[in-house]
């Protein structure tokens, strides 16, 4: 046996007796909360067996999650439950008396149409409910952008440049105002496809690429701390509800 | 047939949607609400599609003992344990009328023992993360790069008492140089213009992108008549 | 990279490929040291926390409170400090207490405060006379304008299913109007925004708040009108464990989550702030010996 | 001719509405004067009656909601604990509780179910009778009198939608024409993006060393504009991969964005001349939950080695762990994305990064098609309106000319 291959037979044992051990004294729930944590964490160091191990449970584990969730949560009380009530009757008797709404059969046939696609001959239908769906997002998307990205924003940002307050002219804000409203034309110009950027263009578009890094840079900084807490909620578990070394 | 048909539906039913945006009267003002609703369905049979897939890329994984093929029996092993348990609502305390995620059922003990450790392990490994990206990327290479760096520095500055500490000095006239004033500036100001910049462009985009889709340019999505 | 070339590198081009996990590991210690020490860190009150305390501070005894836990388990380190905060504050107060949630996630963690604070510090706390667990209703906003109108219609059980109207302290409870203080933890959607416009807004409820630091700054503007107060992210837990701990020195020698959190993030902070300074170093030493060496826009 | 008969029905409407009004308030009248005579002294005074002003049908919607408004003296606030409005088919009969509005607070909303076979459905267009109670809990309450008919009812246009309305239609009409002057050959400027072509040198490198390429299309469905827009990128893609037979993987988050990107990457070998070469296998399914997806892709990059990844589509926080892994294997990477809260991450921890728009305008770089290019030209020229608009409204507030800002809002 070469020497990787037994520190891995060391380790593998090591890790087998924690476990036990945890499961003795801490019980199994939380054991393997803490273990999976720690597999997962083994990654940082570099890919192992271990993270392989909770890899591939958290896909199957998670892929069947979003199926049950699906089937019970959607296909049963808003497609079963709404062609034919009394159907699921068994299983949501509140819905059982409820009057059926035959247009429900639209996304029953549309769903038929995807699965064909699992016949050899007849998956070119299955692009028919994709149509459908395409269609439907382009359509909502198309004037909801408008109205909320689009229109809104050119009223958030007609503002008043000049700014006096009670205590005469504010400079501050005034300041304030003029950097969002030159950073946005800027940040636009910078947009521009079918212009070269060169000139007076061209020093728009630098002005405009100088406050997007500011923007990415700010943001960036500023998600740290999110991420931060979310280690310690982990920690906190590892340390304290499992190992018991917090308080 | 096979290429026009999707090109009308996808026409016929944009231009509807669009219009009916604007008419608040049944059944028009509803119509974005039912397609959604519609949409969430058909997004349930394609689970059969995703769990079908699934299982066939790893048996083959298994079949041809590809690397790592033992992990595979892993994620069937999970995934069929999963699947049974919430469809059966194995051990649901009210039976099978119960919720399929109800306290006490198995299908919620492997949610809250095995799924939420994982999902918030995954979640934690970004707090490393943005500490080895922000070691590299930010560097003094260039000037976007240097200014990528102060603007992400104030920020992280501001949110410790470090920053107030060093710039305590600066009062009156110049407490807006306060490194913890400063940042909430950055914030406000020339990160709210970049990000509504942005937002405009992705508006932009997004509407120009609809109408290719609903005129028919656009069509990479339908494939080719290849079959 | 072949070996050779390694070994030509100077100290200073080693340096410069640092291997990550070593920056791993000095994060990882960042948050856990402080966990581990039990460090604390005192945050001194600011005004819209102060404001907070103070409006809880001046409830008369009995006064309804209704909490609501709008959050998950991924921001839940962040938020649970302000809940547990609040929660003691108010118990102390004798405050009667009504939790609900409107994320489903809520629920969960709704339990976590009982059993976590109110069952081992208030043991006289006794359930459907001082606090209430109502648990979790769908509808988002909706719900919030329908218990605005009518409350029981829409909670007709508790979260365990008990009849609502077999619970004592639910008996004068018929809107939302009846209560003396909303608080909404979390700032996602739904959360603090849809309190304030649905419910404290046109019932005219005073309405406090605690959310992650990345949402704060979006409900910033609602105070003082609208919110009595807001507690954001760790500091502002901190903020408001400082002001219960001044105004109620039993605390004294209580690990306060906030604080503690505080430490964590203030040392992560640092930990970051310093690699990208001695990034920044070690590439001007590098930049200036080729420049010295007559080599021109070298970059690693 | 075809308005006769449904002007009459009106007519007709209007008539017995105004009659069955008139005869309401008379009996209205009469039972008010019983109650003035059977009153008894009590010990408390009542407070005044709320006087209902008007009901409105709310609008720009779907009809089934009605807005109630009603005079209160002022200084009678304080002694009213609250107002309930209650609400009957006719003038005598049952009058049922609808909600409660604040003492301090004269109008109220009735909000009902827009489905037939609800409990609480409004009808549209039915004659409906309100009261308003102003209640004092410990004492007598007073009552409003009937008031009625109001109406609920349907519009057919969204009057606040106008600025949209118009807004779709110069977009609709500046799409077309440039479509159209670019389908007559006329030639486009388009400047260069770095990250598009960056793609050509990405796969040819990935081909020189002999490693795979990964395309993420993100954790969007099939209904995510970003996901569309990365379709056609992995369109272009696939095509060049198969000219110098690299190898492909596409891990996918959703099953039906999986169908897609395998009739896409086909149909692209297919067009390269190898079709052969292709096989479901390299686009498969990986999981729907995000962070499982992850931990999968994750895997494939530590194991697959990849040479270059794309990061193309709809991402959350997941985007950094993925660009770090991906950098930490020495991949090239190329991201884009329209969230605006991953781009600084995208930015930071990626080669190239198309921001925003740049991801939705890459489709029509890569493919070099005169009609996508066209839709280009019409983008900007929204970009151009923008500002103008921008510049006008400051101009306009700063002359203080507050009504521009009403032009350019949407009522909902």
């Amino acid at each position: 046996m070469s020497k990787t291959k037994m520190t891995a037979w060391v380790v593998f044992a090591f890790v087998i007796i924690a476990f036990a051990v945890s499961v003795a004294l801490k019980g199994a729930l939380v054991t393997v909360g803490a273990f999976l944590t720690l597999f997962i964490f083994s990654f940082l160091y570099k890919d192992n067996p271990y993270y392989k191990f909770a890899e591939h449970l958290f896909v199957g584990v998670s892929a069947a999650y979003w199926m049950c969730m699906g089937f019970w949560g959607t296909m049963v009380p808003n497609l079963f439950g709404k062609l034919y009530p009394p159907m699921v009757g068994g299983v949501l008797p509140a819905l059982k008396d409820n009057p059926a709404e035959p247009f429900m059969i639209i996304p029953l046939i549309l769903g038929i149409l995807l699965l064909m696609r699992l016949a050899p001959n007849a998956g070119w239908i299955s692009r028919w409910a994709l149509a459908f769906i395409v269609g439907t997002t382009a359509g909502l998307n198309l004037v909801r952008y408008l109205r909320s990205d689009f229109i809104q924003q050119i009223n958030n940002t007609t503002f008043s440049l000049y700014i006096s307050s009670a205590a005469g002219f504010d400079f501050g804000q005034t300041m304030s105002n003029i950097v969002i409203f030159i950073g946005v034309l800027c940040g636009l110009i910078y947009f521009f496809f079918s212009k070269e950027h060169k000139g007076a263009f061209g020093a728009g578009a630098r002005v405009g690429i100088i406050v997007l890094m500011v923007t990415f840079g700010a943001s960036f900084g500023y998600t740290v701390m999110a991420r931060i807490s979310l280690l310690v909620g982990r920690m906190q578990f590892l340390f304290g509800d499992w190992l018991g070394m917090i308080k | 047939m096979k290429r026009t048909v999707p090109l009308a539906i996808t026409f016929i039913v944009g231009t509807v949607l669009v219009l009916a945006d604007f008419i608040p009267h049944k059944p028009f003002g509803n119509l974005g609400d039912d397609f959604s609703l519609y949409f969430d369905i058909i997004a349930v049979f394609a689970f059969l599609l995703g769990g079908g897939n699934l299982i066939r890329v790893h048996l083959t994984k298994i079949n041809r003992k590809r690397p790592d093929w033992q992990f595979s029996i892993v994620t069937l092993v999970g995934f069929v344990v999963m699947l049974a348990a919430g469809i059966f609502k194995i051990s649901n305390p009210e039976g099978i009328q119960g919720d399929v995620a109800a306290i006490g059922s198995l299908f919620n003990d492997l949610y809250m023992y095995i799924f939420t450790p994982l999902q918030a392990s995954m979640f934690a490994l970004l707090a490393f993360f943005v500490g080895s990206a922000s070691y590299r990327a930010f560097r003094a290479k260039n000037i976007e790069a240097t200014i990528l760096l102060i603007a992400a520095f104030i920020i992280l500055l501001g949110r410790t008492p470090f920053g107030l500490w060093l710039t305590e000095g600066l009062t009156g006239d110049l407490a807006f140089l306060q490194i913890p004033n400063l940042a909430n500036w950055v914030m406000d100001v020339p990160n709210l213009a970049g990000q509504r910049a942005i937002m405009i462009g992705i508006a932009l985009g997004v509407i120009s992108m609809s109408l290719r889709v609903i005129l028919g340019v656009e069509r990479t999505y339908l494939g080719q008549d290849s079959d | 990279m072949a070996n050779n070339e390694v070994q030509n590198q100077s100290l200073i081009e080693k340096l410069q490929l640092i291997d990550r996990r070593i920056i791993f590991v000095f994060i990882a210690c960042a948050v856990v040291i402080p966990l581990l020490v039990g460090a604390t860190m005192e945050e001194e009150t600011t005004p819209i926390v102060q404001a907070f305390f103070d409006y809880v501070e001046n409830l008369p005894e009995d006064s309804r409170v209704l909490l609501s836990f709008d959050y998950g388990p991924t921001t839940a380190p962040e938020i649970q400090p302000m809940a547990d905060a609040i929660v003691r504050h108010c118990a102390e107060r004798k405050c009667k207490l009504y939790m609900m949630a409107v994320w489903a996630t809520g629920h969960n963690l709704t339990g976590e405060t009982i059993v976590n604070v109110l069952n081992p510090e208030f043991p006289d706390y006794k359930y459907g006379e001082e606090y209430v667990n109502l648990g979790y209703k769908a509808g988002n906003q909706g719900l919030i304008r329908l218990l605005l109108v009518d409350f029981k219609r829409m909670y007709s059980t508790d979260a365990a299913g008990t009849a609502i109207d077999s619970i004592p302290m639910m008996e004068n409870i018929n809107n939302l109007k009846n209560f003396d203080l909303i608080v909404s933890f979390g700032g996602g959607f739904p959360g603090i925004k849809e309190w304030v416009l649905y419910a404290g807004d046109p019932g005219n409820v005073p309405v406090g708040g605690g959310c992650t630091a990345v949402s704060a700054p979006l409900l910033y503007p609602y105070y003082p009108n609208q919110l009595i107060g807001l507690l954001g992210g760790a500091k502002g837990a901190a903020e408001y464990e400082n002001a219960l701990i001044t105004a109620y020195p039993q605390y004294e020698n209580k690990r306060m989550a906030g604080m503690s959190l505080m430490v964590s993030q203030t040392v992560s902070h640092m930990v970051i702030i310093f690699f990208i300074i001695f990034g920044n170093v070690l590439y001007f030493l590098h930049r200036s010996k080729q420049k010295a060496n007559g080599i021109e826009g070298g970059q690693s | 001719m075809k308005y006769i008969l449904p002007g009459f029905l009106v007519a007709l409407l209007l008539l017995m509405a105004l009659s069955v009004t008139a005869i309401a308030q008379e009996q209205d009248e009469t039972v008010g004067e019983d109650v003035d005579t059977l009153m008894q002294p009590i010990e408390q005074e009542p407070p005044p009656k709320p006087v209902i002003t008007a009901g409105e049908d709310r609008p720009n919607d779907n009809g089934h909601k009605l807005t109630i408004y009603w005079d209160y003296p002022q200084e009678a606030t304080g002694k009213i604990d609250y107002f309930e409005v209650y609400r009957a088919e006719s003038p005598d009969g049952e009058f049922k509780l609808r909600g409660t509005s604040p003492s301090n607070y004269f109008e109220y909303f009735d909000i009902g179910d827009s489905d037939e076979n609800a409990e609480d459905y409004l009808e549209n267009d039915k004659d409906l009778y309100y009261k308003v109670v102003a209640v004092v809990e410990d004492g007598p309450s007073s009552e409003s009198d009937v008031a009625g008919p109001y109406h609920a009812v349907g519009q057919w246009f969204h009057t606040g939608k106008v600025p949209v309305m118009i807004a779709v239609i110069i977009f609709a009409m500046f799409t077309i024409y440039f479509i159209q002057s670019a389908r007559k050959g006329k030639d486009l400027f388009v400047r260069p993006l770095a990250g598009i072509e960056a793609v050509d040198e990405a796969i040819g490198r990935a081909t020189e060393m002999g490693k795979p390429i990964l395309y993420v299309l993100g954790i969007g469905t099939a209904a995510d504009i970003a996901t569309i827009a990365s379709f056609t990128i992995l369109g272009r893609v696939a095509k060049k991969v198969a000219e110098y037979q690299t190898d492909l993987i596409v891990p996918c988050y959703d099953a039906i964005v999986m169908s897609v990107a395998q009739d896409v990457v086909k149909s692209a070998y297919l067009e390269a001349g190898r079709p052969d070469q292709y096989s479901d296998d390299q686009v498969f399914f990986v999981t729907n939950a995000q962070f499982a997806y992850v931990a999968g892709v994750n895997g494939i990059m530590v194991r697959d080695l990849p040479a270059t990844n794309f990061y193309l589509g709809y991402f959350a926080a997941e985007s950094l762990i993925l660009a770090e892994t991906g950098n930490s294997i020495g991949a090239i990477q190329i991201a884009g994305t329209d969230q605006v809260t991953q781009i600084p991450f995208f930015v930071v921890a990626c080669d190239y990064t198309l921001i925003g728009e740049e991801l939705y305008a890459a489709s029509a770089y890569l493919g070099r098609d005169p009609l996508l290019l066209g839709s280009l030209k019409a983008e900007d020229w929204g970009k151009a309106i923008f500002m103008v608009l921008l510049a006008f409204g400051v101009l306009a507030v700063a002359f203080g000319w507050e009504g521009f800002r009403e032009i350019v809002r949407v009522n909902l």
